[in-house]
């Protein structure tokens, strides 16, 4: 096939919906994204934002029930993978779609060798034999910078500490190098000097190996040195996609706005009250009709509590969803 | 590794003379003995018999010759059974209690684990529902119930098995089922919910991430964590199993250690009850040991220390 | 931007959306949900009632009651079931519905009963060891230990004849009288506290391993920075938490209980005539299984269904109130 | 050792706490162990004071024994040496009648608002048990009202008395959580961790209501955080811990804008600023490695293995914490009041 106008993933509309005890859970709502080759995209919000099953969507890896991918083309390289029959998503997931994971302490198998984990991919995959598999494994924890790779690699994962697992983590990912990456709120559980190693880790391998990267954060600060363009995620919708710079220098979008400011700065005068996003986010399972964050937007105007916001284009690249994103846009920019 | 294992087993020792003394406590705070149960004995026989065996002497210079006489593994004669050892009751009682209980110990952990197994995968299917509903009744249905209406079943209508007694395999099939019927049942439910407990963990996503298929996913990733549960309680089993189940041996009229344990405790045949409880103590105590081992080579994060 | 004290009115207003009360609440709602225990729930109802006054309502229709015996001179008196004797008569002719009905009285007594000894013996031993802990704690599940390598039958069987004949103590008489009372039932009542105290040890541990994993939560450590007394600690925020998987773990004792008890009786030292419990009544039947196989079947069947029953229920009140399945 | 203020309100000296991990026993030797103690030093000699109406922000990575510390200011840990005083008393070694009365002026808020909060309480019942504690209400209604009162301070609505915590969402758990703090009416708060658990959109909310608090009522905070941002932005001054020790104690605005402590630069660097702009720019100082495990602390300088400015003495000195700056100390044996910036040094 074609190259799909550079695209390598193509969402478009897609919608998965939970079934709960408390009816259903709108967890992902008709979003759309595109990413090209080699680029990162920035996937920010809070829980409950669905940034998290947005990707686990496109890795084909909701649990059903109680979820479901509704509607929607999830288009990888051309193939639609969410008509594709389960078995052959099975030969992308892990060969040329790879993921990692919030939480590195349970997100690796207690219970075997960090040999047997990294070696099974490439077995499986590229059809290693058990030599090349072992080999493939030191080099690939070689590649993430774990001293002495040779012994390690026939540890266990508690004898890693959690920097480490992350590290086992994205070498096991890259381990058949992938095309795309998804890296799901990768540093959380991890110390700030963990993160800054762990994402410069990300970094460098992504321009060796040419991954391209959705990397999903609820801390705006990763995703400004880290992503080419992003997207903020609020209720299960896209509420601004934005190339990075852009998005910071400029946002349209009062969610945005208030996510910025409501970080404390280093250059900020002590002693001043902090820029508050005043009450709760919404409950997923019971959405009003209008804006979902229309509640608790100083912008709110009447018609953000009765009518749900376009998908405003303000430039080519740059989408924001509120009924005043022109304006919102405009402001921000003579701050 | 070792040096666990060895202060366990050193562990174990003072721990079964407890369990000894406490039994030899409790058969003296009862009213009565060996004596008063068995027959109106004359008055100076009876004074004869109680020097014979030394119960003529103060509690704590019997209390020590008893405990010394343990510490030589030497539990002295039974009283009912005039003229046996202990240790030879033991010895012969105990290959039938324990051939049973292996041979019901395997069978109930196949069926156990594959029915369970296979409930987890396919959960919330037929074959799930079905295979619960069976364990629940497994759990529900008293051996003594279940052991007659097989004999009832398959001796007394359709003449296949023989009823009762020791003789070749087709003798054990019905003992070895209904003793393992409840063990099954219990074994099936631990594992079911072991694995989907298991299936829910985040390392089992990892898997699925990787593109394992399934069966992989299940049998490599999620067994070993699903299991966990069954191991501690196949431990505590096993010696109850092995110290052979009273009913089951009482119903099919086998000669096993059990039915030779409620009858000396009847009989108040008190070097008989200390010896076989000295014996099924360790039994136990050894079982857990062997548990707690076994979690060592499934679980790689419990170290011994 | 909005000022502060609008910022306050906005969390102030914005009340969550979830409903509902109390957990208790939560957890009998998802109880409700579950098909089975509600089976569960009805049968043990049903057999209350039924047990309970299912001897009255029958002699009352029919004349018949545990004692009555069919006419004499026939040499078999064990009959089938048939319209006047639904389950069929005894080896004495008596008529085993209404037996198997008494049987039941006893038997869900016991489990009840000896269940609450369990319950009030294995929750304050746990709780005790689990809070103070160290070594304490060591010795207490120590003890625990032992006792669990003697065999219980010992145990029961001794303090059957310490405390039986004439040296039941009068609080056990006493509680007999209420139900009838007489040298049977004083010994009835025996087992029941023979039984419990055999059946507390699992409770212990569950109760102690709860109050551990408890006392380490931050808000035993909130309570405790808010200047709380110890006793304050352990009965106003350790034992209601620790009360969930004390009450599943009680109605599983209740069907593990009653199924001893059987067990007991089948050996000949439980329950004995002219009382009967579907135990002794099975073990009865045991002895004529292949003439009158529905000797052992009635009372067999409504045991298991009894047992079954409960085990349905033990095993929805673990679904609805473990916090495991509460989150989503 | 640091300024000794006569303002001081706890006033901490050579604080330990140690824990002991076993080992060593006598079965332990007989069958080969071997025969070492294990202990980790949790909090290992801490000097400073806090001073009335200041909030002292307490930041560092995970296992350095921060929360540790704050436990222990209220004796919520065992202290294992030294001394912690309050107001001339020292917590340390006050019997248990004596701390239960100091609980009321001492009083801590947690960083799970969804595990610090009993979940078979009303929040009725959560703020009211401590002022049922210190009897500062006479009667049930009183006590209600009181509670009602301190619920609205903390913003959450009076109608809400009756409900359970499971109700509520992590913001309105952690509001509640203060609102259980401040029924007392203390003087001293430890809130260790109490934004890391909540969403980004909350967290300005708490930190914005705790500092309200603090004005109007005078409070004095210890507060905990691993977040340096949220630290700078409420905190008069900042200790930088690691591994048990205070290894920098300056004023909030100077530790953020210089940093003495080659750890306080690394940690400071590795903070994700949200602009793409200074992102792109800025030079990442990036620590090699874990934090060692504190059951055997590196000798000397715990910070040595990590260091890149290390050299052979930083493995053999114990650094004490120096005055480098007026009101700025450090402790690092490479740099002093003469030569602060340690770039400077290692040019040399």
């Amino acid at each position: 096939m074609s190259e799909h106008n550079g695209n390598l993933l193509s969402v478009n509309d897609l919608r998965t919906y939970f079934q709960t005890e408390d009816g259903i859970v709108k967890a992902v709502d008709g979003i759309s994204f595109q990413l090209k080759r080699g680029e990162t995209l920035g996937i920010v919000g809070e829980s409950g934002s669905g940034k998290s099953v947005a990707n686990l969507s496109v890795m084909r890896l909701i649990p059903q029930p109680p979820g479901k991918i509704v509607s929607g083309d999830i288009l990888f390289d051309g193939i639609d993978v969410r008509k594709l029959p389960i078995d052959d998503v099975r030969k992308i997931r892990g060969k040329r779609m790879a993921m990692i994971f919030q939480d590195p302490m349970t997100s690796l198998n207690p219970f075997l060798k960090i040999s047997t984990q990294l070696m099974e991919v490439t077995q499986l995959h590229l059809g290693h034999t058990k030599e090349q598999a072992y080999e493939h494994a030191i080099e690939m924890l070689r590649k993430v910078e774990i001293p002495a790779p040779e012994k390690r690699v026939d540890g266990y994962p508690h004898e890693f500490s959690g920097g480490m697992r992350q590290r086992v983590m994205i070498a096991m990912a890259l381990s058949c190098e992938p095309e795309l990456l998804i890296a799901d709120e990768p540093t959380t559980a991890l110390d700030v000097t963990i993160q800054a190693q762990i994402l410069e880790l990300i970094k460098g391998l992504k321009d060796e190996f040419g991954t391209s990267v959705i990397l999903i954060t609820h801390d705006l600060g990763v995703v400004a040195g880290m992503t080419d363009k992003i997207i903020v995620m609020y209720a299960g919708k896209i509420f601004e996609a934005a190339p990075t710079k852009e998005l910071f220098a400029q946002p349209a979008n009062p969610y945005t706005k208030g996510l910025l400011k409501s970080v404390p700065d280093p250059a900020h005068e002590h002693g001043a009250p902090l820029y508050q996003i005043p009450g709760l986010p919404p409950d997923v399972a019971h959405l009003p009709p209008g804006c979902p964050f229309a509640e608790r937007c100083d912008r709110a105007e009447d018609i953000c509590t009765k009518e749900f916001p376009p998908f405003v284009q303000i430039n080519e690249n740059h989408h924001s969803l509120c009924h005043f994103a022109k304006e919102v846009h405009a402001a921000s920019g003579g701050e | 590794m070792l040096k666990f294992i060895l202060k366990r087993i050193l562990i174990i020792v003072p721990m079964a003379l407890l369990v000894v003394t406490v039994t030899w406590v409790l058969i003296r705070v009862a009213p009565g003995n060996f004596y008063s149960t068995e027959r109106n004995l004359p008055a100076a026989i009876e004074e004869n018999i109680k020097k014979k065996y030394g119960l003529d002497q103060p509690w704590y210079v019997q209390y020590g010759t008893m405990m010394g006489n343990i510490l030589r593994l030497d539990f002295g004669d039974s009283l009912k059974y005039q003229g046996q050892s202990v240790n030879e009751i033991i010895a012969r009682h105990f290959p039938y209690s324990a051939t049973l209980g292996l041979l019901a110990y395997l069978l109930a952990l196949a069926i156990g684990l594959f029915a369970g197994i296979v409930a987890a995968l396919k959960q919330n299917s037929a074959f799930d529902y079905g295979t619960m509903a069976a364990a629940m009744l497994g759990l529900s249905v008293p051996n003594f119930v279940l052991g007659p209406i097989l004999v009832l079943f398959f001796s007394l209508y359709l003449y296949w098995l023989p009823p009762a007694r020791w003789g070749g395999p087709l003798y054990l099939i019905m003992p070895v089922v209904t003793l393992a019927a409840i063990y099954a049942a219990y074994i099936a439910r631990l594992t079911r919910a072991g694995m989907l407990e298991v299936m829910r963990s985040d390392y089992i996503r990892t898997a699925r991430a990787k593109g394992l298929n399934e069966r992989t996913v299940l049998l490599k990733h999620g067994l070993r964590g699903g299991i966990v549960p069954v191991v501690s309680f196949t431990g505590p089993a096993l010696a109850s199993l092995l110290a052979g189940t009273v009913v089951v041996e009482k119903v099919f009229a086998i000669p096993g250690l059990g039915n030779i344990f409620i009858q000396s405790v009847l009989n108040r045949d008190e070097p008989l009850i200390l010896g076989i409880v000295a014996f099924l103590s360790i039994l136990i105590m050894i079982a857990n040991l062997a548990v707690d081992i076994s979690y060592g080579f499934l679980d790689p994060r419990i170290r011994y220390e | 931007m909005r000022d502060e004290q609008h910022i306050k009115e906005e969390v102030m207003t914005d009340g969550p959306v979830m409903a509902g009360s109390s957990l208790w609440k939560d957890a009998w709602r998802r109880l409700l949900k579950n098909k089975l225990a509600v089976f569960g729930l009805i049968v043990i109802t049903l057999m209350v009632i039924v047990v309970g006054l299912g001897p009255f309502i029958r002699e009352y229709l029919t004349g018949i009651t545990p004692e009555y015996i069919p006419a004499e001179g026939d040499k078999i008196r064990s009959f089938p079931p048939s319209w006047r004797h639904p389950m069929g008569t005894d080896e004495a002719g008596r008529d085993l519905f209404a037996r198997v009905m008494q049987g039941g009285r006893i038997s869900l007594m016991v489990g009840i009963i000896s269940t609450i000894v369990s319950l009030i013996v294995g929750v304050s031993y746990g709780a005790i060891a689990g809070y103070i802990g160290g070594r304490i704690d060591n010795i207490m599940m120590r003890i625990v230990d032992i006792i669990y390598a003697i065999p219980y039958i010992l145990i029961v069987i001794v303090l059957l004849s310490v405390f039986g004949g004439e040296n039941i103590p009068d609080w056990i008489n006493s509680l007999a009288g209420y139900f009838g009372g007489g040298a049977g039932l004083n010994q009835i009542f025996l087992l029941f506290f023979a039984l419990g105290l055999v059946s507390w040890l699992t409770m212990a541990r569950v109760v102690r391993g709860q109050i551990l994993s408890l006392k380490n939560e931050e808000f035993v450590l909130a309570a405790k920075a808010t200047g709380v007394s110890t006793p304050a600690i352990i009965f106003r925020h350790l034992v209601p938490n620790a009360l969930g998987p004390v009450i599943v773990y009680a109605t599983l004792t209740v069907p593990s209980v009653m199924l001893t008890e059987a067990f007991l009786s089948f050996l000949g030292l439980g329950v004995q005539a002219p009382y009967a419990s579907w135990g002794s009544l099975a073990a009865d039947g045991i002895k004529n299984i292949a003439i009158f196989p529905w000797q052992l079947i009635f009372p067999g069947v409504t045991m298991a269904l009894t047992l079954f029953s409960l085990n349905f229920l033990g095993d929805g009140l673990r679904d609805a109130l473990d916090p495991q399945t509460r989150k989503f | 050792m640091t300024e000794t203020n006569g303002n001081a309100l706890i006033k901490l000296e050579d604080l330990k706490v140690y824990y002991d991990l076993g080992g060593g026993g006598l079965l332990d030797r007989i069958t080969g162990g071997s025969g070492e103690r294990r202990i980790v030093k949790a909090v290992d000699g801490i000097s400073f004071d806090i001073l009335k109406g200041e909030t002292l922000g307490l930041v560092g990575e995970s296992g350095c024994g921060k929360s540790t510390l704050g436990k222990a200011l209220l004796r919520l840990t065992e202290i294992t040496g030294g001394r912690a005083m309050y107001k001339g008393s020292d917590i340390a070694h006050l019997s248990g009648r004596e701390l239960r009365e100091k609980r009321k002026d001492l009083q801590m808020i947690f960083q799970d608002p969804y595990a610090s909060l009993n979940p078979r309480m009303t929040v009725g019942n959560i703020i009211g048990e401590p002022i049922r504690t210190f009897k500062l209400a006479d009667s049930k209604s009183a006590v209600e009202e009181r509670v009602k009162e301190v619920m609205e301070t903390v913003g959450l609505s009076r109608r809400f008395i009756k409900r359970y915590p499971h109700e509520f969402s992590g913001g309105q758990r952690q509001r509640i959580g203060i609102a259980r703090a401040l029924a007392v009416d203390p003087e001293f708060v430890v809130a260790d961790e109490p934004i890391s658990a909540l969403d980004v959109s909350i967290q300005a909310q708490i930190m914005n209501l705790m500092k309200e608090l603090q004005q109007e009522k005078h409070l004095t905070y210890l507060f905990i955080s691993h977040d340096l941002r949220a630290v700078r932005h409420v905190s008069d001054r900042v200790a930088v811990m690691y591994l048990g020790e205070i290894v920098e104690l300056a004023e909030g605005k100077s530790i953020y804008e210089e940093p003495l402590h080659p750890y306080s630069k690394a940690l400071i660097s590795a903070v994700p600023v949200p602009d793409p702009e200074i992102e792109e720019k800025r030079e990442r100082i990036i620590l090699e490695g874990d934090v060692p495990s504190p059951i055997n602390p590196p000798s000397g300088c715990h910070f040595h293995t990590r260091c890149p400015y290390a050299i052979e003495d930083c493995k053999k000195i114990e650094p004490q914490l120096v005055e480098i700056k007026p009101r700025h100390f450090a402790a690092c044996i490479r740099i002093s009041p003469e030569q602060p910036r340690i770039e400077d040094v290692v040019r040399e």
